[in-house]
């Protein structure tokens, strides 16, 4: 199933913020987004999930043949589309076990074998000691940890990620990018939302950099980067 | 003053009056204790589901059916509600408040419109008669069976919060409506469910407390007034702390009235603000 | 505008006698023109049905009469008030100021009442009053502006109760009033009609106004264990709701009861339905009196409401009215304080609510009803059990001494 | 000056103007005194739009402080006492009652901070109702009387409007101060302001005095205008209509309280003389309100106008916009 | 300037520590977040804190700014003992911090948000007969701040339509804005891109040397290259304390914590 963003416009009631970006996902595919700070990186994740605001103004957004431009949220998670939102967002409330279960859970055309909270645990062993806490007490890189499981509860055939990397210590950064690495083999697509760009260019093989014009300005191999690192320079700073 | 009879029935009285507060309470636990929309319709659903249990307990003497009916009349109110004006606003507190304190006022003038001003209460062919009697304590069944009443929907109400999914829904909703949304909820009708449940318990509490209290103009200011002292006092969202808040208002009632009734006036609203003074989330609430 | 600053404690007798002479011989000679009248009554809020009643029976009167009287026509225009006094005023205020009427009537409540007799006496309109039964209105307050119509005095309506409850033989009494003036009016009244006649109140017991469920003070009531309870409410929901904790206890063969007007009024029958037969209660009004002027009254006001049966609100609205056409019709068109001594010099010997006569403080002597529930052609009725007839508002005493005591409290019950 | 604040300004002079010459349209006594009406829950409705907007304290209890700052005077003519001190007994009882208020609810936030105001104003309503060797109980204190020279009905009001004048400029100006930005600040995140060395509790403290005061002076004026206290002006209900008036106008608006405040007296007295069912009007009134003007008519149109003059095409319609946005900061 | 209206600190002769911790520790419930840490600041100092997520590291610097108060151990802020003093106390003595999850004024604008901070509590805050003036001192020591760190731009902005990184941002200017006389820092880069990063890194470079800063970072070039010393925890408890080479080089710390990236 591949994702399609063609010559999309978004923007929110004060400004607009794309102006025509262009992204393709194909299946099991990984596809690292960069960009510095309010480049609009979370406004287009945002967009592919349906949350508003902001409101696309013009453009499309296509999952494995379907038109999901204006659909709402809990119906583009159902296609198999599903969120590491960014700044975590965990239920503050419910305890880690509980952000866990809360989730409906797809059981049709899911990438591997279905997700459950032991195999979440399995993946972070650091959430199975701290099940029965509530996720508001928890560690800023526990919680992390905890919207990425989350995020694998719903079984999704595209996991998308907006800066999953904040917060977390670097020894988890390279769990994180094995586990991830495995897990496309099993045919589950990646969109990842970076600003840590070694990882980025670990775990994706294609990259799209948004600039402060609003576009998909470039768009490459990760390995093109590696061996010419001036796209960096120029829209990144680095 | 002090002998057992009279500290028995007081106790009594103090309990059933307690489980009529956690009753007419609960509709609104749910609703804005857990979702968080501040329904001041409640009092008037209150009122809505009373008048339509009376009737039908009136014309057919079934207790039962009167508060299915009830339930299901005042559900479709909230149904309307919820999905005609509330989902417009939602999440957003004060206009919520206003919309809600309208529809109260177009409920409760409808409902004199149509139901007159008389008090009125549950027709005795409808009620449980008579009063247990055990030595020289005499008390009536009918509250009796309104403790019983609170108890079941108190044990219901916090299976639904503890140990289904739905309960878990709700509260990941209130913390993040869009998130939950995002991971495949359709939470705009989780919460008209509940908001439509909230209603229909409104109407079961309106009708079963028409037997004790009457319904009548202006019964919804005061439902809701009390439900509202009785969630605040036990914590927002707490079904634990509801309970307790009730019954805790209920006895200190009964026996201040008795014994220091200069103070009768203050006994439900002082025990909540002394509460909240020193514990300013409440006895069960988790502080912000 | 005339402003009313006579000390109000001072009876306003000369005026009332002036023009009742001089009314006497113009009469014929003034019938024409019309009289307005500023009806204030709360419609809404939670004295809807008290309110509604009262101005239905104004109303009642008017359509079976007609509203011409000796060629003066009575316009009416109703204002509500939800009850609440400042609005009350507000109305007032826009009835005399903008509407210009000649008289205004109502409102409900004790409170409201006092504050709307306050204004209108200082701007000379007269007030008449309904149903309200604030004892100041015509005592301390009293004025030649302000007449109480269809109603007494809280203590006065309720004073004859505590001499029946003696005259049947009981000894003690309890009693359980609103803890606010009405209740310490009533219950005064009760309590020195009892003690004077060789009772003693044990106890007293105080609701707070609002309470809704009233089985701890029930409690008390059956624990105090007196011959008689005494039992007052201001009307609307306290009475059923009294009643239902009552009767649940079991209380109703073993503890004689004997409650106020309001509390077993037709709303309170309507309620409960057959459960309070056999009820007592004390009141200046009784619709089950056999009386050719109640039937007929009654009959009239069943056929426009739906066969219900008027309660002290409907005689209240019904009975001002019956005076006002009277006084028109014998003195013509009479307004400002001739309007209010016209009426209080006049004696109304078939009032709906028996012989009627006027103080000089511009109160009614009238009867007072024991009643008891009754069925009567399937009908449920406060039926009299015995009469006292030409009832004042001094509780034996005279005026100058009873005004010199301090206003009824739960401190001084008289 | 920015363009925005000369509009305002202009447009509040003209208001001023409108509101100054209303007597001498051949308007009635009655008229006059509506309008008086309206002045006065308008000034009280600023002091609850000021608190709630700025603290994010919604308060139930500013119907209590108000009738308390009443009762102060009421008692003082009552006992003979001159106009000098029932001004000032007046004010001292309302800034008392203020102040437990305040010390009390300090802690509370929210609902939290709702339901205290609301139980400590049915504290004063039972006051008043019980303590009848003070207040006369429900029968209330009738015959206070303004000053001398407010006597006429149309002197009063032009008092009124100079009064609404006042302490709305007053309260525009505290909102704008300093002292503004730190209650929004608190509004927000108390956490935040406490680990910038705020004592969160005395700026809110500070608050609730100058909003309480103010209800008082408002209490006052009230019972200059009816000649009369009752408990019914402490009443839970009146607080509620407060609140109603402050959200109808649009709450953190500078005149939304007035307009608020108009259309809630209009219905209850003036509606209400043609309109049996007049309750339903104003629920109705209230619930298309929220429709379609969700922040408040002023709140509302003075969003359309702004959009209108940047001349921007947004695309979704406003969704929540918070209370503070209206309140805007000069641009340096 | 802000540090004029303080309280007087306690005794405070040069080279006396300003912040003391002394076998702290914090409890929840069953969860021993923090476990008999004790730490000393010299004046000037510069010390980074690492460990893996859940270590105890924002518990640690929650006991040391007030938001939580220790279950075993003492503070001491500037020869003051502060374990029982609250947040604004500890403030009004001259601890400025940020937070690890932004906790920023949503409703109001970016210059205000700083304007807030920067007057901190004062006489200045106070002020309520007349409204904020755009020109006076605190405004431009606010829009000064919001300059360093790159969002000038948008100081008309109000919060809520703020990037995650610009918020990060702003949260670092509050902090600065307030003139602190010891500066707390909890994964102040999280959320900044690569720019921002280095822009972060400089700022902190310009303070001034005599301020002494506490960094919590998973970013290692900055946890370890902008700091004098490094403190490892693990558990709640400590594991290593030495200068940055020295930690990076400790098979534990390599083992626990740094990832293939850094190890390089
Ligand atoms: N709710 C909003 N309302 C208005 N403008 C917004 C809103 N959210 C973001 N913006 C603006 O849109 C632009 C893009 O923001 P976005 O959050 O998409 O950036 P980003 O690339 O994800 O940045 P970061 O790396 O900081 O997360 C920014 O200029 C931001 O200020
Ligand atoms: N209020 C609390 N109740 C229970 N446990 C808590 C609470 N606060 C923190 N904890 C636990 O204490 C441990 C330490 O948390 P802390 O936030 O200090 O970690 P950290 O070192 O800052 O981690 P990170 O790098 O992920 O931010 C965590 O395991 C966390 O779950
Ligand atoms: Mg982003
Ligand atoms: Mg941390």
């Amino acid at each position: 199933m591949t994702l399609e963003v063609s010559d999309l416009h978004v923007g929110y009631a004060t400004a607009a913020v794309l102006h025509g970006v262009d992204l393709t996902v194909g299946d099991g595919q990984s596809v690292a987004l960069l960009g510095r700070n309010g480049m609009g990186k979370t406004t287009l994740v945002r967009s592919i999930c349906g949350l508003r605001p902001p409101t696309v103004a013009r453009g499309s957004i296509v999952f494995g043949g379907e038109d999901i431009t204006r659909k709402a949220p809990f119906q583009i998670s159902r296609v198999g589309i599903a969120l590491v939102p960014q700044g975590r967002r965990v239920f503050g409330s419910l305890t880690t076990t509980e952000n866990l279960t809360v989730v409906p859970r797809r059981r049709a055309a899911s990438a591997g074998e279905p997700w459950t909270v032991e195999r979440v645990f399995e993946f972070f062993p650091r959430l199975a000691d701290r099940s029965k806490q509530m996720a508001r007490s928890l560690s800023g890189g526990e919680q992390q940890m905890l919207a990425i499981g989350r995020a694998l509860m719903t079984n999704p055939r595209l996991l998308i990620m907006d800066e999953p990397s904040e917060g977390l210590a670097p020894a988890i950064l390279d769990i994180i990018q094995d586990r991830l690495a495995e897990l496309r083999s099993s045919g589950l697509s990646i969109l990842l939302a970076e600003q840590n760009v070694d990882l980025a260019l670990d775990i994706a093989e294609h990259v799209v950099i948004i600039d402060d014009t609003g576009r998909s300005t470039w768009t490459g191999t990760a390995a093109q980067l590696r061996a010419d690192t001036s796209p960096l320079e120029q829209y990144l700073g680095i | 003053m002090f002998e057992p009879v009279f500290l028995a029935q007081q106790a009594l009285n103090g309990l059933s009056f307690g489980a009529l507060l956690f009753l007419l309470a609960s509709g609104l636990t749910l609703v804005f204790g857990l979702q968080r929309i501040v329904n001041l319709a409640h009092g008037a659903f209150y009122m809505l589901g009373g008048y339509i249990g009376l009737v039908i307990a009136t014309l057919t003497g079934n207790l039962l059916l009167a508060v299915v009916v009830a339930m299901i009349a005042v559900g479709v109110t909230a149904f309307v509600v919820e999905v005609g004006l509330l989902r417009f606003v939602r999440g957003q507190e004060m206009p919520e408040v206003l919309l809600t304190i309208g529809v109260m006022f177009v409920v409760a003038d409808l409902c004199l419109a149509i139901f007159g001003g008389d008090p009125k209460t549950l027709p005795a062919a409808a009620s449980i008669q008579g009063a247990m009697s055990i030595g020289g304590l005499i008390y009536p069944w009918y509250r009796i069976f309104v403790i019983g009443v609170a108890v079941v929907i108190g044990i219901a109400l916090a299976l639904v919060q503890t140990k289904t999914r739905v309960g878990a829904i709700v509260r990941a909703g209130v913390d993040d409506r869009e998130t939950i949304s995002a991971m495949g909820v359709n939470i705009g009708w989780v919460f008209t469910g509940m908001f439509v449940v909230g209603g229909a318990l409104a109407a079961l509490s309106g009708t079963i407390g028409s037997g004790v209290i009457s319904v009548r103009p202006g019964i919804q200011n005061e439902v809701l007034m009390y439900a509202l002292v009785v969630i605040i006092l036990g914590g927002l969202g707490s079904i634990k702390g509801a309970a307790v808040g009730a019954v805790l208002i209920g006895l200190i009632d009964a026996f201040a009235k008795a014994w220091i009734p200069e103070l009768a006036y203050f006994t439900i609203f002082a025990p909540m603000a002394l509460v909240l003074v020193f514990r300013p989330s409440g006895l069960f609430g988790r502080a912000t | 505008a005339p402003a009313s600053s006579e000390d109000p404690t001072e009876p306003p007798a000369e005026t009332a006698g002036a023009s009742d002479d001089e009314t006497g011989d113009e009469a014929p000679a003034q019938a024409e023109g019309t009289l307005k009248v500023g009806y204030i009554s709360p419609i809404t809020g939670n004295f809807a049905v008290a309110g509604q009643e009262m101005v239905d029976g104004w109303n009642l009167y008017w359509e079976i009469n007609g509203n011409e009287v000796n060629g003066v026509t009575v316009e009416t225009i109703v204002e509500d008030d939800a009850g609440n006094p400042e609005i009350s005023l507000t109305k007032a205020r826009k009835l005399v100021e903008s509407d210009q009427v000649d008289v205004v009537v109502g409102p409900l409540l004790a409170n409201t009442a006092l504050a709307v007799a306050e204004y209108t006496s200082s701007v000379g309109v007269p007030n008449l009053h309904p149903v309200a039964a604030a004892d100041d209105l015509t005592q301390r307050a009293a004025n030649d502006f302000t007449v109480r119509s269809g109603s007494m005095s809280g203590s006065q309506a309720n004073y004859p109760g505590g001499v029946w409850a003696a005259d049947q033989g009981h000894e003690t009494a309890v009693t359980l009033c609103p803890d606010y003036a009405f209740g310490w009016e009533s219950c005064a009244g009760f309590k020195q009609g009892f003690e004077q006649n060789g009772g003693e109140v044990t106890a007293q017991f105080w609701y707070p106004n609002g309470t809704s469920d009233f089985s701890t003070y029930v409690s008390q009531l059956q624990s105090a264990g007196a011959d008689i309870a005494y039992v007052a409410t201001a009307g609307g929901a306290p009475g059923p709701d009294f009643m239902r904790s009552f009767l649940g206890l079991g209380l109703k063969d073993t503890q004689p009861l004997l409650m106020n007007c309001c509390s077993m009024d037709q709303a309170t029958l309507r309620a409960m339905g057959t459960e309070v037969l056999g009820i007592h209660s004390v009141s200046n009004w009784a619709e089950g009196r056999d009386a050719p002027e109640v039937a007929e009254f009654n009959a009239a006001y069943a056929e426009r409401y739906d066969g219900k049966i008027p309660s002290l609100n409907v005689a209240g609205g019904y009975v001002t009215a019956s005076q006002v056409a009277q006084v028109l019709a014998e003195n013509g068109l009479v307004t400002g304080d001739e309007l209010v001594a016209a009426i209080s010099a006049t004696t109304f010997e078939d009032s709906i609510l028996g012989k009627t006569v006027f103080d000089e403080y511009n109160n009614p002597v009238s009867p007072v009803y024991i009643r008891e529930v009754q069925e009567v052609d399937g009908q449920l009725l406060n039926v009299p059990i015995e009469t006292f007839d030409a009832v004042d508002q001094w509780l034996g005493m005279d005026p100058e001494e009873a005004m010199a005591r301090p206003n009824y409290s739960q401190q001084f019950q008289g | 000056m920015t363009r925005d604040r000369k509009v305002g300004l202009g447009a509040m002079a003209l208001l001023l103007l409108a509101l100054a010459s209303y007597p001498y349209l051949g308007t009635s006594g009655y008229q006059v005194s509506i309008a008086s009406t309206v002045l006065i829950a308008a000034i009280l409705a600023s002091t609850v739009n000021f608190l709630a907007a700025d603290g994010g304290m919604a308060s139930l209890g500013h119907g209590a402080i108000a009738g308390a700052a009443a009762y102060g005077a009421g008692w003082a003519s009552l006992q003979g006492h001159s106009m000098a001190t029932q001004i000032a007994l007046a004010m001292v009882v309302g800034i008392l009652v203020t102040t437990v208020y305040g010390v009390l609810s300090m802690r509370t936030n929210g609902i939290y901070f709702l339901m205290v105001t609301l139980a400590l104003g049915m504290v004063v309503f039972g006051l008043a109702y019980r303590l009848s060797s003070v207040t006369r109980g429900e029968n209330g204190i009738t015959g206070i009387e303004r000053p001398e020279v407010l006597a006429e009905p149309w002197a009063f009001y032009l008092f009124l409007v100079g009064c609404f004048a006042v302490t709305t400029a007053a309260l525009w100006v505290v909102s704008r101060s300093p002292f503004g930005a730190t209650l929004r600040g608190i509004r927000d995140s108390e956490s935040r302001m406490r680990s910038l060395g705020y004592y969160v509790p005395a700026y809110k403290l500070g608050a609730f005095m100058i909003s309480g005061t103010i209800a008082s002076l408002a209490g006052l004026l009230a019972v200059w205008h009816t000649h009369f206290v009752s408990p019914s002006a402490t009443e839970l209900g009146r607080s509620v209509l407060l609140i109603v008036m402050v959200l109808l106008g649009g709450l953190g608006t500078t005149l939304g309280p007035l307009v608020g405040a108009a259309i809630v007296i209009l219905v209850e007295n003036v509606v209400s003389n043609s309109v049996e069912r007049w309750p339903t009007v104003l629920g109705l009134i209230f619930i298309l309100t929220i429709l379609f003007a969700r922040a408040g008519l002023v709140g509302s149109a003075a969003k359309v106008l702004r959009r209108r003059r940047r001349g921007t095409d947004a695309g979704e319609p406003d969704t929540a916009e918070p209370a503070g946005l209206t309140t805007t900061t000069t641009i340096p | 300037m802000a540090a004029a209206v303080r309280t007087a600190p306690g005794p405070r002769g040069p080279g006396a520590p300003v912040l003391v911790a002394d076998a702290v520790g914090k409890r929840f419930g069953g969860v021993q977040a923090v476990d008999g840490i004790s730490l000393t600041m010299a004046p000037g100092e510069r010390i980074g804190v690492i460990g893996p997520n859940g270590a105890g590291k924002t518990t640690l610097f929650k006991l040391l700014a007030g938001d939580e108060l220790p279950t075993a151990g003492t503070v001491e802020l500037f020869g003051q003992d502060v374990t029982r003093v609250g947040t604004a106390r500890r403030a009004r003595l001259g601890l400025g911090r940020t937070f690890q999850v932004s906790n920023l004024f949503r409703d109001m604008t970016v210059l205000d948000n700083v304007r807030v901070a920067a007057r901190g509590g004062t006489p200045r805050a106070r002020v309520f007969w007349r409204p904020q003036r755009p020109k006076d001192e605190i405004s431009q020591r606010a829009l000064a701040s919001l300059e360093s760190v790159g969002l000038s731009r948008r100081a008309q902005d109000t919060v809520a339509d703020l990037s995650h990184g610009e918020q990060r941002q702003l949260e670092i200017a509050m902090a600065l804005v307030t003139e602190p006389e010891i500066l707390l820092l909890d994964e102040p880069a999280a959320g900044l891109s690569a720019v921002e990063r280095s822009t972060l890194r400089r700022l902190i470079e310009e303070l001034p040397r005599t301020l002494p800063i506490l960094l919590i970072e998973h970013d290692m070039s900055l946890a370890l290259g902008l700091t004098d010393r490094v403190m490892c925890m693990e558990n709640g408890r400590h594991v290593v304390t030495g200068t940055p080479q020295e930690v990076r080089d400790n098979e534990t710390v390599k083992a626990i914590y740094l990832g293939r990236r850094d190890k390089k």
